[in-house]
């Protein structure tokens, strides 16, 4: 029983820090396209080692199911927003960030 | 195990508040709305581990609404504000 | 912990709302006032009201969020949205800090010299539970032991469509902004659309032993349709007039229906037959989720519906 | 300190600073979201106020707020259209009484 508390509380923990990465993503990241990528990511994995660190607290189908479902739904609402924004900031010509090395002339707005 | 539960919903909480800070930051309209999205996934976590904590079995299902109209705000900002913003004062 | 939690929170509350009052562009106020209905609904939970947590997450997280964007989008588009508004004089600010200082301070006072309730409304609600036809306290306070007050309540919501009906310029033209014509969206809505009608459902059968009921069912179709709505398909176009009227105005009339019919059955206003209750509760409940969902999507498209064009009259304002 | 008087203090701030905005600002969309504040704070001190005072989960004031947020969201789309009509009409987001300031 203490090996699965202790594989749950790795779980949980791990899955906040996930979150706090991905918040420290989306501050530290230089543009909008990246943004977008901090978002989606860190954030899914850590809802996912959140959920799964929480089934075993009350063994019951019913929940286990809606919890995953959740899952499922935020995945694809963010998966969905994330295009969305992605595909209108082309749209609208959105300037990549410089990366390092390059030159860059023409892509400063 | 309560304690465990506490201690995460306050890395999720401190999260959030980094969260705030880009949303403050700006500088474009698009990186506040994804702020704004990472806030409703970490609000449907926090809902889930309040669940087990109060325990309130239907704290999960206001994380299911909250799910369910993540995209809500995203799909009205891309259709409705951004196509209207032109490029010099978008912020 | 519970402290520590509770503590953090309400800061969050705080802060948020104060930058969506006094953030320097109007599209971040309105981003605060999203994340506010967001943090709020977690604070519902703390206070152990999950139902106003339910709703709270389906309105002040989703739809008052997706008005506000609209009309700022709206405003964008045809104004110059005043570049940025005057600064407020001296005097005003003065005046705003005294009277919500004041505010303040008369509140603190109340919440410290709390008198000891006269009447333990719990306990009256506990013994009357098991005559109300349902076996969810909230749902018996609203459609039973309160249903005068909703029936009223739900009245003020038809008429809030009625004023928004009668102050659209053009019955018959409908919003003329075209939805997203984005491939994985429409891909996405064939499976979250039929997602938000079962989830609507779930939440209405769930009213009756749990939290839920008609206001967060409702809250939910009227979501599901005002995603329809901006992706462009239009819910309005394809109904008729007369279609959407009656649905407007279906859940108050089978409201009223059944308030009144008890009168002609000698019963006092309002009062269930024995037995029956738990059937007729469902029925108005069902009744009023599509109505709910129906005037908060009607709201949504009047305040869409494009101005005359010829704009006659008044608009020598400026 | 318990869960209810911290939210009670919490709607008390939510109030106030929702008065503030509401007296300070003049645009009318800043108006209707330092409206919206007044609302929720007050939904927060009802539900914190009573639930103190009984020490228990009341639902009969749960209820009342359950019913006053969907009215409270229809009465904002309604100011919505209402500032939409008044923008068209005037071209203007301000009341007239305020653009003198």
């Amino acid at each position: 029983m203490t090996a699965l508390v202790i594989l749950q509380s790795l779980l949980l923990i791990s899955g906040a820090l996930m979150f706090v990465v991905g918040s420290i993503g989306l501050l530290r990241f230089p543009d909008t396209y990246t943004r977008i990528h901090a978002l989606t990511k860190a954030d899914n994995v850590g809802l996912g080692l959140i959920i799964i660190g929480l089934i075993p607290a009350n063994f019951s189908l019913l929940v286990t199911l809606k919890l995953l479902l959740i899952w499922l739904l935020v995945m694809l609402a963010s998966a969905l927003s994330g295009h969305l924004v992605a595909w209108e900031a082309r749209a609208k010509q959105v300037p990549l960030a410089p990366s390092e090395g390059e030159s860059n002339d023409e892509l400063t707005d | 195990m309560s304690y465990i539960y506490g201690f995460t919903l306050f890395i999720l909480l401190v999260s959030l508040i980094v969260g705030v800070m880009r949303i403050i930051q700006g500088p474009r309209q698009a990186d506040r709305l994804l702020a704004a999205q990472l806030f409703g996934t970490t609000g449907v976590a926090i809902l889930v581990i309040l669940a087990e904590l109060q325990p309130l079995p239907a704290a999960r299902d206001t994380a299911l609404v909250l799910a369910l109209l993540a995209m809500l705000a995203a799909v009205a900002f891309v259709s409705r504000v951004w196509k209207t913003t032109s490029t010099n004062e978008d912020h | 912990m519970n402290l520590l939690i509770d503590l953090t929170l309400l800061t969050g509350i705080l802060a948020i709302a104060a930058t969506s009052l006094l953030s320097r562009s109007l599209f971040q106020s309105v981003i605060f006032f999203i994340l506010l209905g967001l943090t709020l609904a977690l604070g519902w939970i703390r206070l152990g009201a999950p139902d106003i947590a339910l709703a709270e997450a389906a309105i002040g997280a989703g739809i008052t969020g997706v008005l506000l964007l609209d009309t700022l989008g709206h405003l964008k588009k045809t104004g110059k949205l005043d570049k940025d508004e005057h600064r407020p004089s001296y005097p005003r600010l003065l005046l705003a800090i005294l009277s919500s200082v004041t505010l303040v301070v008369l509140l603190l006072w109340a919440v410290f010299h709390q008198p000891t309730p006269a009447i333990q409304l719990h306990l009256l609600v506990e013994e009357a539970l098991p005559d109300s036809g349902v076996s969810h306290q909230i749902t018996a306070v609203l459609l039973n032991f309160r249903s005068y007050d909703t029936l009223l309540e739900v009245g003020v919501l038809v008429l809030a469509v009625l004023v928004g009906l009668a102050l659209q310029t053009d019955q018959h033209q409908q919003d003329s902004l075209p939805g997203l014509p984005n491939p994985l969206l429409h891909a996405c809505l064939t499976l979250l659309v039929p997602a938000m009608l079962i989830t609507s459902m779930y939440l209405l059968w769930a009213g009756s032993d749990r939290p839920g009921g008609a206001f967060q069912a409702g809250a939910m179709l009227a979501a599901a349709f005002i995603l329809l709505h901006l992706s462009g398909i239009k819910l309005s176009a394809q109904l008729s007039h007369r279609m959407m009227q009656f649905g407007l105005l279906l859940g108050f009339t089978v409201f009223l229906v059944v308030a009144t019919s008890s009168v002609i059955g000698g019963r006092p206003l309002l009062a269930y037959p024995d037995g029956g209750a738990g059937l007729l509760i469902l029925l108005i409940e069902l009744a009023l989720t599509l109505s709910i969902g129906l005037i908060l999507l009607s709201l949504f498209t009047i305040a869409n519906s494009p101005p005359l064009s010829s704009r006659s009259g008044g608009s020598n304002g400026h | 300190m318990d869960t209810n008087l911290i939210f009670t203090l919490g709607g008390i701030g939510l109030c106030g600073l929702g008065l503030f905005g509401f007296i300070y600002h003049c645009h009318l969309l800043r108006r209707l979201i330092a409206f919206n504040l007044i609302g929720n704070g007050t939904f927060l001190i009802m539900v914190g106020f009573a639930q103190r005072g009984q020490g228990v989960t009341d639902h009969v004031i749960q209820a009342l707020v359950l019913t006053g947020i969907v009215v409270a969201v229809s009465a904002t789309a309604l100011a919505l259209v209402l500032i939409r009509r008044w923008f068209h009409l005037k071209g203007s987001t301000q009341l007239p009484e305020d653009d003198a300031s």
